[in-house]
This record gives C-alpha cells, structure tokens and sequence, in this order.
C-alpha cells in the first residue's frame, strides 16, 4: 500500500512502568502479586463529577451508562494511600529524577515547576477515579527528525483482575509517559521509533522488564478518515500490523461513507418494538429476550456486512456500541437468515417495517432498558458512518485488528492535585544528572573491547540481565563465559523447569569463578545451577555434581577405562577418542573439564595403540 | 510586563516550543500555566505573554424540580461540602450549596426527599467554638419547628463529634437530625460524599427520633453507620469509616445502594420528644488529657474555670501529687469529672487508692462518657443549672445516651 | 477498751449471738470484724472483746529449685503485680516479688527460664514520672549487659505504654524487653497474670529483640499479643485485651496454652543491635489535646517549655486562631511537633489550609506517631540532641519504629 | 426408723433467686435467656489463689485435678461485669431492701455495715473465680422454735449448659442465702421448715418463681456419723427422701467400718501395675487402656460390694471419687466376673497380688496419669471406710440418692470485695421497712374477705399470678371469676397451646371486664383469651369470638329455635331445656351467657308448650 498516497500519518504514546523502590504517590514497595495473596477486599462505586458547564466528560459518561460496581483486592504490600483512604505522599524523589535523566536522553527541556494534576479516570482502574500524572519535560528529539511532545510522570493504574475486580499491587507503580508527534508515515518507522524509544528507556537500567511493564498506544489516521487512538500494544512486533490495518480499516470506512451518501443512505432515529413479531420464533436468543428493537438503516443494504478489517463489518462496529449497554450483541438483515432467525421471519420484519431489499435492519434483543439503550448506540455509530471515520479510542485485538473502547477524551478532564506540593526542578538538579550509555553504545563497546561477537554483544546489551553481566565481568569473570552462562545456560536449566530466579547474583559469580578456577568443570554449571536455584550452597552443589576429582584421579580413572578396552581401542586407534570420552565423563560426572580429559585421553589411547 | 488574572489567556516560549494556555496563578515565585492538554506547570512569569481575558463563564441555568409529594427535609451547612463542582479551565474546586446543585451533583437525593437549604457558615471545622455550637443548636430547633421531617448538618469531619454533641444536649428534637460529612473531598469521583449524602437523607426521613451522625460504616461503599451523637469520635484521621460508635453499637445503618434503614432496639423513635432548646453554655470548661510527669501547674487556678474534664489513665487515674491540687480547685467550686483516655470502657474510682482519694475530694465519675462529650455536657450542664448539687446529678446521670448503666462486651 | 490490732481475736455481742472472730480495722465509724465463718461485718466497736492476739503466722519456707539449664531472665518489678496472695484470715492481699514467690504462684515459669528479680519501685502507674523511666531505662540497661536472656518489666497497666516507650527510645537492646502487667488483680482465680506472665516469658526467650509489651489479646484465655513498644496504647479502661496496637498489627503472638510464640517478619529480631544506653530526657515537654474553643491561652508561653506535641483533630489541625501563638512559641525555639487525636491514621498537613499554615511556620508533621509517643520521643531527642536541624530530623524519622512510612489497612 | 434413737439432726440453707429489675453487681437485668440466643463465646482457666499459709484450699484443689477450660456464653442482656471484665458496679439497693426485708420477716437482727465478701469458686460457674456475698443479718427463729443463723446476700452463679460450657444469663441475679441451724430431727421436719421458709419468702411478691429459682442445700448427720452437705435439692418434695436415704448411707457406711474394723481391715497405699496381666483380655473396656492399675484392700471382700444405699454400694463411692480424674469408673472383684473379665483372669489377678478370697481388689484402666490419679483417690475413699463416715459434700441424684461432690470446704475461703464499698444499714433504713403479709395469712384473708373457698383462696395466694389476681379484684372483678380465670382458663388454654405470657395483665382485666358487663359471655373467655395470646387486639378478640348479640337478637334466634322444634318441646316440656341449650349456645357461639340463655329458653318453652 502507498502509504504516501493515503497520507498516513501516526505518534506514539508510550507508557514505560519504572523500577523504583517505591510507588509514586506512598511509600509502598512496587511489587506486583499474585491475586491469590490478596489479604483483602472492598469495593466502590465511582462517580463523574460536574464540570463547570454543568457537562459531564463523554468518555466519563460512557463508562457511567451502567451503575458499576468495583472490587479491589489490597495486599501486605499495599497500603492506604492505594485505597484512596489517606493523602498522597510528596512526589517520589527517585522517579522524578529518573523520568528527568529519560527526558535529558531524549533531549527535553524539564519544566521549572513540577505540578501534579489528577486526570479523571472512571473506568475503576484507579481508586480515587484520578489518575496522578504530571508534566516533568517537554519537546525532545527523535532519530526521525520526529518531535517528542510530552513527558509525563505518572502513577500507573490498577490491573483488572477480571469483570469489574482489580488488584491494587500495580496501582501506584511510576510510569513515564512519552508522546511523540505524529511525525511516522508508515507502519515500519511506527515500529522503528517504538523499537527506538524503549531501547532508550531501558539504557537506564531503572525501567521495570517484562510483560505489560511497557506499552505503547498508537494514533493513526489518514487523509480523509480521523484520529484513531489504539491503547494498549504490549508486543513491539504488532504496532505496525495494527497500523496497517487501522489504515485498511478507515480506507474501507472512506469507502462505505462515499456508497452510503451516493445511495442517499439515512438513518431513521426511533428504534421500532418489534417484539411481537417473534413471539414464536426458533431462535433461542430472540425467545430470551424481553425485548426486541429494530434500527432501520436505509440504504445500508450490504454495507453493514461489508468487511472493513479481516474478520470484521460495519456491523461489528455497531456491535461494539452497543455491547457498552450490557447487550452480548447485535443482528443485522445483511447476515440473516441466520441464528435460528428464519427467511420468513426477515421477511416479515421488512414488510413490518417497510423497507425493501436495499435496507439494512439492526436488531437488539435484551431487557427493554438494555435494547433502548443499545439500539440508540446502533443509530449513533450508523449515523457516523455517514460522515466516515469517527474519532475513537479503540483497543487491540489479538490479531492486530482494534475494536471500539470509548470516545476520543475531549479536552482532558485535570485539575490539580491539591495534596501533592509542586516541586522545583532547579538548574543544579538538572545539570548534575548523568546520561546513561545507551544500550545499543554497549553492544557495540562490548564487541570490541571485550571482545564477544556482534550478536552476542548485541543479545547481552539488550537482555534483562545486563547488570548481572556486567557485574560478572568486573569481578574478572571471562565475558564470553558471563554471557553464554547468562544468555543460554540460565535459559536452558529455566526450560528444564529450575527457578532462576532464586539463584542469587554473588552465587552465580561464585560458581563462575569457581569453574573458571578448575575448582568445577563448565560441564557442571547447569547442574550447579539447578541445585542453587532449590536453595542449596554454592559449594555443597559444587561437591555434589562435580566432586573434585585430581589430576592423579582423572589419570587414573582414564587408564583403567582404557586398559579393559585395549582390544577396542588398538582395533580402532584415534577413533576411540569420542566413544570413550562419553564414557569418561560418565565417570567423572562433569567434575573435570572436557578438555583435560580429552587431552589425557588421547594420550593413554596412544599409550595402548603404541604398546 | 501585564498583570494577569485567573483564567487570562497567554502564550508562554518554553523549551522551544509555543504553549498556549490559561494563567492560574503565582506560587513559590512561579506562574503556574494550565495547558490546553489540562496539565499546569510552574514556569518564569517572563516566557508569558497576555493574549486575551475570555468573558466570565456562564452557567446554564439547568433548575431542577422538586417532588412536593415527597417529606421535606432542611439542610443546614456549616462548611463541610456535600457537593462540588469544579473548574476545569482553571483547576478551581468550589463547593456548592443551593439545593439546585446539590441535587444535580447527587440526582439520587431528589427521589428521598424535597429540600430546604441554609448556609449557616462556611469555616473549617477546627474553627468551631462553643458559640457556633449555639447559633447552630438555634438553627436546627428553629427548622424542626418549622415541621421538617428531619434536619440535615453538613459539617467538616474534624470536629463533627463535638459539634453533634453539643446540638444533642442543647436541643431536644422529635425528629431526625443528622450530622454528615465527607472524609475524601468531594471534587473526586470516589468521594464518599455522595453514598454519605444519599444514607443521611435517608435517615432523616426514617423513623429515628434523635440527633446522629452518619458518615461511612466501612471503607466499601456498603452501608453508613447511624452514630449516636453524644457516643460517636472520629478514630481516623482519613479512612471514610473514620467514624465509630464507642462502648454501643451505631443506632442503625443504611445500606447502600439499596437505601434500606435498619435501626436498632435501642434508637429513639420519632416523635419521643417534644422540640425545646436550652441553648446556654457555660464555657469556662476545660478538658484536660494527663500523662506521666505532667505538672500540676498545667492545672487551671482555682478559679480559673467553672468545670473540669480530666481524660485520667485506666480507669481515671491521675497522680498523686494532683490530689491537692484538684481538692483545691473542687474546694473553691470548680466542677471536675473523670473520664478516661482509654475511651473505651468505664470509669471506675473505686478500684484503687488514687480513684478513692479522687472520690474523697468530689471528682465526679464519668462512666463511659466519651472525654470530649464529658466537655460538652460539662458546658452544657453549668450553663443550664447553677444548683451545685443538681449539676453533679445531671452530670452523672445519662442525659441524651451520653453514658450508659452497662458495658457491652465489643472493644 | 483495748486497742485492737489487725489480726486480734476478739468476740462480738451481736444480734444477741456471740460471734468469733477477728479484728481486721475501723472504717466509716466501725469495727470490721472478720467472722470465723469468712464474712466480714461492720459493727460497733463496743460489741467486740478482746480475745486474744495470735503470734505472728510464720509461713512455711517452700523454696523453689531453679533449673540452671534454662536461660536465665531478669524481673523487674516496678509495682505491677505478677502475683499475690491473700491473707484469708485478714482477706488482705499482698503483692509477691521474689523468685520463690512468683514460681510458687505461677509454677509454669520454672519450666520457662531461671529468674532474677528486682522490685526497682512499688508505685501505682499513675505516679510514674520521667525520672523514673531513666532509673528503669538504667536497670534495663544493666541486666542486658549482665547477660540476661531477656528482661521482664512488671508495670501498673495505666501508663505502661509510656514506659515501654520510654525505655524503648533511650535503650538499644539485643534481647528482648517485655513490659507485662495485669488488668483484673492478682487475687483472683480469674486474673490475666498467669497468662500474660507466662506468655512475656516466653516472649522474653523468643528471637525478639526490641521492647514489646505482652497482654492478652482477647478477652478469652487463647493468646496474648507482643505488642511494639511505641505503637502499642491501652483502650479499654479494664478488659484484658485493653493494650491494642495502633497503625500495625502486632510484633506476634504467643499461643496459651501451648505456649507457642509466632513473630511477625516485621519483629526486630534478637541480637540486630548493640546494647546502649541514652538516658536523658528533656522534661520540658508537654502534650496538648486540641478542642473546639479551646482558648490559646492554655497554650504555654513563648520559652515556657522547649518541646509540645499537639494533638490536634483529624489530620492534624488546631484553630486558625492559634496559629499567631504557636508561631511565636516556634520562633521563640520551642519544637512543635503535631499528632491526631483521631489516633488511627497518620497527619498530613499539607490537605487543608489550616494544615499548610501550620507547616509554614515550622510545626513538624507527626506521621502516625501516637501522641503520647510523641511526647515521649520529643522528650528523648531534645534531651539527647540540641542542633535544631538534627532534632527535626530525628523527630521526622522513625527511631524505633514509633512512626511508618505506609498506613496499613487496618482501623 | 427411730430418727430419735439414731441422733440425726439437719439443717437447711436456702437459695432464694430475688426478683429485682437488675442483677446484684451491674445494671443488667435479671433475665434468663435461651442458650441459642447468646451473642459471643469466650473462655477462661481458672486458679486457685495461694494463701498466706502456702496452701490452696482443698475443695479448690479438687476442683483442679485436671486443666479445664470454660467456655462462657455471652448475651446482649450481659456485660462486662459478668465478663469478669470490668469492676462491679455498687450493690444493687433494691436488693438490698429486699434482704433486709426477709431478715426484718423472719426477726433477724441486720449488720450495720454490710461488707461485701469474694467467696472462691473455682468450678467455672463465676467468671471471677469467686463468688461476691455479704452477711446481711443473724440470729432469726424458725416457727419450730429452731434458729435461722444467717441471712447472706450473694450473686447466682452461671448456669452450666454442658460440659464445661456457662451461659451469663443467670449470674449476678441476686440470691439470698438462709442458713438455719441443725435444729430439725426428721425428715418431715425438715420438709416443713423448707416449706415455710419458702413461703415466707414469697410473700414477699418480690422473688423469682419457678424451675431452679429456689434450691435447698440440706446438711445432715446422724450419731457417729459426720456432716454431710447435700447441694440442690430442687423440689421440696424430695427433701425429706434425701434425709432419709442419707440417715441409711451413714448407717450402713459405719456398719461396714465396724466390720473392717473387726476383720482389721487394711488398704495398701501402692498402686500395682497389673497392665500385662490383661495383654490378652475379652474386656472391651480394659483391652483400650494403656495403664491398668490395681488397689489391694485386705479383709475388704463382700463390703466394697455391699448396698448402703438403693442401687449404691461402699464401690460406687470409690467410683465417684476416682472419676474426679477424669475415668470412666472402676472395677472391683466384688463384683466380678463381669463385664468382660472372666474368673481366671480375677484369679490371676489375685495370685499375682498374692490376695485372698478376703480381700477385694479394685481396678483402675486408663491413662498412666488417670489411672495413677484414680487410684490414689481409691485408696483415699477405702481408707476413710475405715473411719466411718467422711465428711463431704454431694450433690442430690434424680430419686433422692446422693453423690460424692467435693470435700466439705473448709475455713471459707473469703477474703473482701475491694471493688464494692460497704453499705450502712441505719437504723432509719431499717425501720421504714415494711413486713409484707405472708401467704398463709393472705389466703385466709382471701377466704373470709372474699369469699373465695379455702381450697382456691389457698391455691391463689400461692399463685405465680398472685400479682394479677390482686390487681383484677383491686379493679372490682368479682374475686371468684378472677380466681378461676387465673387458675382453671389460663391452664387450661396453656394446655391447649396457648402462650399465655404473651397475655398482658391490662388485657386480661379488660376481658374481664367486658364479660361482667354482658358484653362478652363467660363462654367466650378461653376463646378470647387464646387470641389474645396470639396477638389480636381485645375488642377485635371479642368481636370474633362473641360477636355481641343483643337481647331481642338472641330473643329472635331462641324464638326460631323453638319454634322449628315446636313439637319436640311439647313432647318433652320443661326437660327439652337441656337438649335446646346445645343447640342455642352453638349457634350464638359464646357470645351470650349461658345464664340468659337458659333464662330465655326457658320461657319460649313455657310460651310453646302453653300454646
């Protein structure tokens, strides 16, 4: 596709959880749980508050359109300020260093006076239905020539659990959140620029590693369509699959606009009681219903069942509307007969209503508050269909294809956060902040000087456990020893079912010079390794895989082996090497180093051949 | 360089960039700019520039009706907020108190009741004062003659305890009159005033007959505790159940969001008293909290004050070396009450030497009154009775559930 | 008529019977007689002949054997009492001190350790005072560097969680120092000083290492609580359970009668510090418990006191018009340190106006400190620090866990 | 039995339950409560307090053979005070005045300072572990000429609902304690005197009635006997068996010592381990117990064995003390084989203990400790068969034998109630006190007054509804229509199931009332008052029960009657009065009185016979 032609043009937003000692807002630990932990729970109802103009916020109004009900599961490790029952505590120190240090990376210029707003959030994801956030720095760079708009430092949100529960441990964590303009013009550069922005992140050293620890929103539009907000791309290797299709999707939306307004399509606003016209139908879900609506779209004859993404219609769009009134779903004439719905029964639907063979008729079948409620989402999105493409935040679906989530937030809803005191970010502060050495620079230092190849330098550079690496090396351990340790052998005995993450650091060096110091064989590190992880020392797991065994003791061993196959081994010569090296590592289990033994062995085998 | 106001619309150079937005405020040698995102930052008055000063926001006129089928109920406020709004241009939060805002920032309350609002004062409940207590007392008897069938008092949390009190022993009342506040301020969508607002109107249209706080049972939004006035403290400086009934059970609750009221046995119905107010205070009272190693010279001067609340240890002890020094105050006519700074639990001075030497001198033994309560009676009771024999009656006898016969087991 | 003495034989004409009995003492204008039947009545004086005057009562020598294999712990008795007995021929009760005493009365001890006991004070609780905290603080102090296991402290129940504090602040111990007392008296079949004192033994050999206080922790005989010295207050004026932790939940508990001791990950541990001594307190320091109308009179005068601790309302507020007062005190040098009197939940002064105005002027927020730890803590860092800089610190940091940076869920 | 010759003398001590409107020691009130409805539960050990002498009290001592735990049942009619959690409060006045009261009936001379006294009970049934009493007066007569010793004032004890578990209820309810002399010298004596004592106690009007309210304690000896303190005997009707029965336990029980004594007796105090003498047993009970001990009681044979009471032997006595440990019982060989142990197994038993046919054997299987605690209690009891009678306290069986309890306490372990200040008891006090007019004296005032015949006048003065009787002819109802409503309705609707606590006093006399009026027909009032029971008002119970008929209506109704039976009437005359009653009062269902209707009736058979 010509991306150029279509006028793409997409920013990212970019939420980043760091990894202080403590959330932003208290001093709790930010330590994400089990929800089976949980030591409690309670549950709230929020409420949008009146703006000034009497108004309440659209996208606040949608999440209020039914009475929720919010759970939330608290911790050992969370505490009052999580539950909105105690004021905030003053700004954490070490985050706002930190998204200060990230917003030098990048370039930033830091605002002077750091004000902490509260931005209304109702969606029960917050507690206090705010979200904290504050603008620490503005424009920076990108490699594109790209701007950076924003950074702000944020408290991130609690982790829905399931349905309208969620788990208060995550709630607090601090977040940086970077805007981009949107300056990307393609689905590739979206991904590059991501690709980009978190490297940049994780050369602090200080962001918090894993899933859903990271993740990007996207804002795609194109000429003639709208701005698209897709939240939530935890996986890198999706954002420009989901641009691309969001850009498939507003071409198709384009289209279907430009066919509707050439068949003088309308939209007739008052949904019709057609539940008597069912009374005795086979469908198990219209004989359910209490009642049944019908949304007559004129002139929408196919274009409802028109697909607009892989998988998805005009249709599923309304369907998404109007699943926000509690409805499981909707039909529509462009895909009946169908459901146990009959030819007679659409049939007769058209005739009750009117309409011809170039309508479209929606229908929704729940309780009569739930189908007035949901048929009036149905002619909302068919009126905007009319006009295109609306403004929307939408959310990922697995595939790359995005769904509905609620209207684009007017001008946001924040005001101030009166119980956290503004904080000055002075010169001196600023300019005494160090930039870290930006991964991609380590790969390339780590190739040359400390001599691994480019893939592993690469590999170790952008891995979770660079510290470990890099600790390992300054203790005086062999780099290509730390790294393939790191990078393949903690990653096999993980495959094998061991916990590495109960080896502690100052273990894993310790046995690294341990082998290093011939003390254990390279062949033993995984089974040490694995003995460590259950909890046992460093050097009882030592003598248990790898028994110390001397120089005299090897010898030995590989004379004995050698002498009772004599007959094999003058018979085959050199060629005994590989069989009875199998053998002799047998018997030494891994407690000698392959090549001493391979060495000895050769020896003892030329011993026999020449005897 | 222009001299800006709120709400001025200005342009301000930062960081290479031209942000446009409104002037809030100085603060800390700052000029604090709302951005059009809705983020404020504090940057040099300088990188300003004045664009224009927008006209004053109107709002719509959006009055709402009320139901004249339904019982009518008079809100009283006394500066706690049971509705606010705020200014999203500027960040401001204003609290509201017509009944038209209050019933468009809580509709639920317009299917309970009709309302009457009055805005006695608009002070921080730590600035309350015995006097106010009065003016209020006046107010609230004034509106259950006026036939309400019950009288709401939106009031700060701090202080709610004394002032609820203080109405108790100062008005008797066939009606509701309900004490509520909010813990989490109003202007935040989980602000336990709106659960709070809808519980105490319900109660002050249930069949309760005295006056009660009602404020958050536990930290869900589940139900509200119904608080005797005269036995309720506030036993947390942030939790929404902040509130708790010492030494009995709360009177009732109102379960949310069904709205059902459930009240105990021991609830005053409705209609058990005719309306009167006897409004005098006597504050020459003080209540005084005792710790190890407090010197005797904190102790008012003979003279000094008409009544005495001492908050003793255990069961309302203080040292020794006080005895001559309360026997002198008592001597010269100064009223003094023991009660404890346990609070839950009774006073007992018989137990042991120093509450007998206590007796001896004519400390009067406070049961289980609340200390704080023990003040407010105290200033109650000096200013209504000036037979010092009649006080010590009045003070050790139950007036409005202030102290109780029987200990109930729940700590 | 003779003069009688406790414990004289004597026969009574009473009622036309002649009683036996004895003579115990005059009280209210009678002759309490101790009839041979148990009861005691009160009689005339000259109904009752002098009979006799029995020898003294020699009673038996029952010494107990020590188990020199136990670890050894050290009793210091400060007038609480961890056991009695009673005189049923008199019905007086005496308070026990020696080893042999306490383990013929509580021979579940022997099992637990070896003793050594030392009677510091034998003073009702209400007459504590700072010096006598530093002469306890003192013996403490010397037992753990005598090689004690652990230390017990017999203490009047009234102010026991001032000395705790107290003791806790100025003394670093390696081993456990547990503050013990009893709510319902030693003479009874039914007192809590078994229990409680065979669970502070125990918690007084666990792997504790800080000042706790150990109670029961339920009105039944299940379990005592070991309670942090500085978060721990008494709130209820005569149940068993009465010590509660405030803000956390207890250091740990020991099971009855298993005996089984359970600490939380939170307890400081056995030997995590030197042991060392800082005795000096600062007495002029005073506590304040705020109410409305309080006058700022009652304050003390600008150089008055060098220390006060409010305890203000909610979270932490006094009334707009002290403000002026407690600026001039802080600029006269006195240290104003705030605390609620909510108890439950910790200050915060930055919410409300009153709050930031205070904070303005110098006031130090208390966190969750409890007030009367608070002014135990302000007592001990003015007494041992004098840089004003260094005591804010030091009064703004938690130094044996009398204040937390997180408010746990619990009221 | 000549009671004369065998020297027996008894004395009775009276707990009377007071009826005052709250309990001795707190302000709550004196209401008995269903277990089910208790509100909390907690529990407690109890311990003896040491004495200044080193020692515990033996009875205490006994009470703590093993570690018990109470458990006790909390009310929202109980508080701390019963919890043993908080001071008592001041000794409740109003029974005080009532104590005073009783002493002033029964001519006693008051304390003039009342001092409140803690008595150790240490059985579970006070919380505190003592038991809160004062002397409130001495030296009283009984109508024998015989002395009341003492009036006490005490608090109930918890009432024990199983086991080891109290219910609160009933402790702290005031209880006067009257203890007379051993001045009676028969069993029916002693009848009498508790049956006046208890008269004399009701007259009062002020003490509770009913199961449990009022308990006699009889203490008894007879020559060469000891005292022997029989506890709660509950109905009066059983006093004088258990004298009886107790005179023939201490005869018998100093015929066997007599024997012993003559055979010279001996008990062996060591305990023998016979446990693998029974490896291979058929006895149940023996094969499940880990320690079998044997107890050797030379020239014992035949005695232990021998009835000194019905159904009671010189074994069970053993049997009750050794339960004290917490075994099921014993085995002696005077009564085996049996219960599994076959003859050769007593007969190993005797070889290996190296006994003869004179002797007897006892066996004890348990535990080791209960075992070894048991029989040491057995060698306690057969060495004191070798006295005589011990001196002890038993508890009542169901048909008037008695049980061993507890040692008889010895000096009462009291010491002063601290926490109660002493009462003055002036003489103003003491003089204003008016006598109320016994019982005995009511009923003849009833009978001469009133009119009413002695048996009724003497039932109702004895009445629980005393109260309501007095009132009713206080309000002017006819005495003999109150007296029969009270004793013969009330009963009998009761009977029928009825609730008649659930009829208030204002509503009983209402009905009364209206039936001496004419409004309702005395007919009606069994009808009436069971709805009343039920909750419906009067004048609707009226309504429904005896819709008022009028004079001329029950004219017409008789008239009718009559008529269609016109010639029936004058076949039978005046004798179809009878016949014609049923059929009339059917049909005005009680709502007119038999009376007038017989009247009426009786004239239109005249009219129709005359006709």
């Amino acid at each position: 596709m010509d991306y150029e032609k279509i006028g793409l043009l997409a920013g990212i937003e970019i939420h980043q959880q760091l990894d202080t000692k403590e959330k932003l807002f208290c001093r709790c630990p930010t330590l994400l749980r089990k929800t089976e932990e949980h030591s409690g729970e309670y549950h709230r109802y929020l409420r949008a508050t009146e703006s000034e103009m009497g108004e309440i916020d659209d996208a606040a109004r949608e999440e209020m359109k039914s009475e929720r009900k919010f759970t939330y599961y608290t911790y050992d490790s969370t505490c009052l300020v999580e539950n909105d029952e105690e004021p905030p505590a003053p700004l954490n120190q070490e985050a706002l260093v930190l998204s200060l240090t990230i917003a030098k990376m990048f370039g930033m210029t830091p605002i002077e006076q750091v004000n902490t707003m509260r931005k209304l959030v109702i969606d029960g994801s917050n507690t206090s239905g705010f979200q904290r956030t504050a603008l620490i720095a503005i424009n920076g760079t990108l490699p594109n020539g790209g701007k950076i708009e924003t950074l702000c430092l944020e408290e991130e949100a609690a982790q829905r659990v399931e349905g309208e529960t969620f788990s208060l441990d995550r709630l607090g964590i601090p977040l940086v959140e970077i805007t981009t303009s949107p300056c990307m013009h393609t689905p590739e550069e979206v991904r590059e620029m991501a690709g980009y922005l978190g490297m940049v992140l994780r050369s602090t050293g200080k962001v918090k590693r894993g899933l859903g620890t990271i993740r990007q929103d996207v804002n795609i539009s194109i000429k003639g369509g709208a701005r698209i907000e897709v939240k939530g791309v935890q996986e890198l290797d999706l954002v420009a699959d989901v641009v691309k299709r969001e850009a498939e999707r507003q071409q198709n939306l384009i289209m279907i606009r430009d066919k509707l307004v050439s068949r003088r399509a309308s939209v007739q606003p008052d949904p019709v009681d057609v539940t008597g016209l069912f009374a005795g139908t086979g469908s198990a879900i219209l004989k359910k219903a209490k009642k049944i609506l019908a949304v007559r779209l004129d002139g929408f004859s196919g274009l409802v069942g028109y697909e607009i993404q892989p998988g998805r219609r005009l249709g599923t769009e309304m369907s998404d509307y109007a699943k926000k009134c509690g409805v499981g779903g909707i039909f529509h004439t462009d895909e009946l007969p169908a459901y146990g719905i009959t030819t007679e029964e659409v049939n007769a639907l058209h005739r009750s209503l009117g309409t011809t063979e170039n309508d479209c008729i929606v229908l929704v079948a729940a309780t009569p508050k739930q189908a007035q409620c949901a048929a009036l989402q149905v002619v909302k999105r068919a009126r905007l269909a009319l006009d295109g493409v609306p403004e929307e935040t939408r959310k990922m679906l697995p595939e790359g294809n995005t769904a509905y989530m609620r209207p684009l937030p007017g001008a946001a809803r924040m005001y101030p956060e009166t119980d956290v005191l503004p904080v000055i970010v002075g010169e001196s502060v600023w300019d005494i902040i160090a930039l870290p050495e930006l991964l991609t620079a380590r790969a390339r230092r780590f190739s040359t000087e400390l001599g691994l190849d480019d893939g592993m330098a690469r590999q170790i550079a952008f891995s979770e456990r660079l510290p470990l690496f890099e600790r390992s090396v300054s203790e005086g351990i062999n780099p290509t020893l730390a790294a393939r340790t790191i990078l393949g052998t903690l990653k096999e005995i993980q495959r094998d079912g061991a916990d590495v993450s109960m080896i502690p650091d100052d273990r894993f060096i310790e046995v690294l010079h341990e082998v290093e110091s011939g003390k254990a064989a390279k062949e033993a590190i995984p089974e040490i390794l694995k003995m460590i992880a259950k909890g046992t020392g460093t050097q009882e797991a030592i003598k248990k895989c790898a028994p110390s065994v001397s120089r005299e003791q090897l010898h030995a061993i590989i004379t004995k082996i050698v002498d009772e196959r004599a007959a094999f081994v003058k018979q085959k010569g050199n060629a005994a090497l590989a069989p009875l090296m199998g053998v002799v590592m047998a018997e030494v289990r891994g407690s000698s180093d392959g090549k001493v033994v391979s060495e000895l062995l050769r020896k003892e085998i030329e011993r026999v051949c020449n005897s | 360089m222009e001299q800006l106001e709120t709400g001025d619309r200005v342009e301000c150079t930062y960081g290479g960039s031209r942000l446009n937005g409104t002037y809030i405020t100085d603060r800390d040698g700052k000029a604090v700019i709302k951005l059009d995102s809705g983020y404020n930052i504090g940057v040099g008055r300088t990188t300003c520039r004045f664009l224009e000063r927008p006209p004053p926001v109107k709002r719509p006129e959006l009055s709402t009706v009320q139901d004249e089928s339904l019982p009518s109920l008079s809100i009283i406020s006394t500066g706690g907020t049971i509705a606010s709004r705020i200014d999203y241009r500027t960040g401001a939060v204003t609290s509201q108190f017509d009944a038209d805002d209050i019933l468009r920032a809580i509709p639920g309350l317009s299917g309970i009741a009709r309302y009457q609002t009055r805005q006695l004062y608009t002070i921080l409940s730590e600035n309350m004062t015995p006097a106010i207590w009065q003016e209020l007392a006046t107010a609230v008897h004034k509106e259950i003659n006026n036939g309400a069938t019950g009288v709401i008092v939106t009031h700060g949390t701090d202080t709610m305890s004394f002032s609820s009190a203080a109405v108790s022993f100062m008005v008797d009342t066939p009606v509701p009159v309900i004490f509520v506040g909010s813990q989490r301020s109003a202007d935040r969508p989980s602000s336990d005033n709106t659960m709070n607002a809808l519980c105490s109107a319900t109660a002050a249209v249930s069949p309760l007959g005295e006056v009660a706080v009602v404020m958050h049972a536990t930290t869900s939004d589940d139900r509200c505790a119904i608080h005797r006035a005269t036995r309720v403290r506030k036993m947390h400086t942030s939790r929404r159940d902040a509130f708790q009934s010492i030494g009995i059970p709360p009177l009732g609750f109102v379960d949310y969001p069904s709205l059902n009221v459930d009240l105990s046995p021991e609830a005053v119905r409705r209609g058990s008293s005719e309306p009167a107010i006897r409004p005098s205070l006597d504050e020459s009272c003080r209540l005084l909290y005792f710790y190890p190693g407090m010197p005797p010279s904190t102790l008012p001067g003979p003279g000094d004050v008409h009544g005495l609340v001492l908050a003793g240890t255990g069961l309302g002890h203080v040292s020794t070396g006080w005895i001559p020094h309360l026997k002198l105050l008592a001597d010269e006519g100064t009223v003094i009450m023991m009660t404890s700074q346990c609070l839950n639990g009774r006073v007992c001075d018989r137990v042991y030497d120093t509450g007998r030497d206590l007796l001896k001198i004519g400390v009067i033994e406070g049961a289980d009154t609340l200390p704080e309560v023990a003040l407010v009676k105290m200033m109650w009771v000096l200013g209504n009775e000036k037979d010092p024999e009649k006080q010590r009656l009045l003070l050790s006898t139950s007036l409005k559930g202030e102290c109780m016969g029987r200990s109930l087991h729940g700590l």
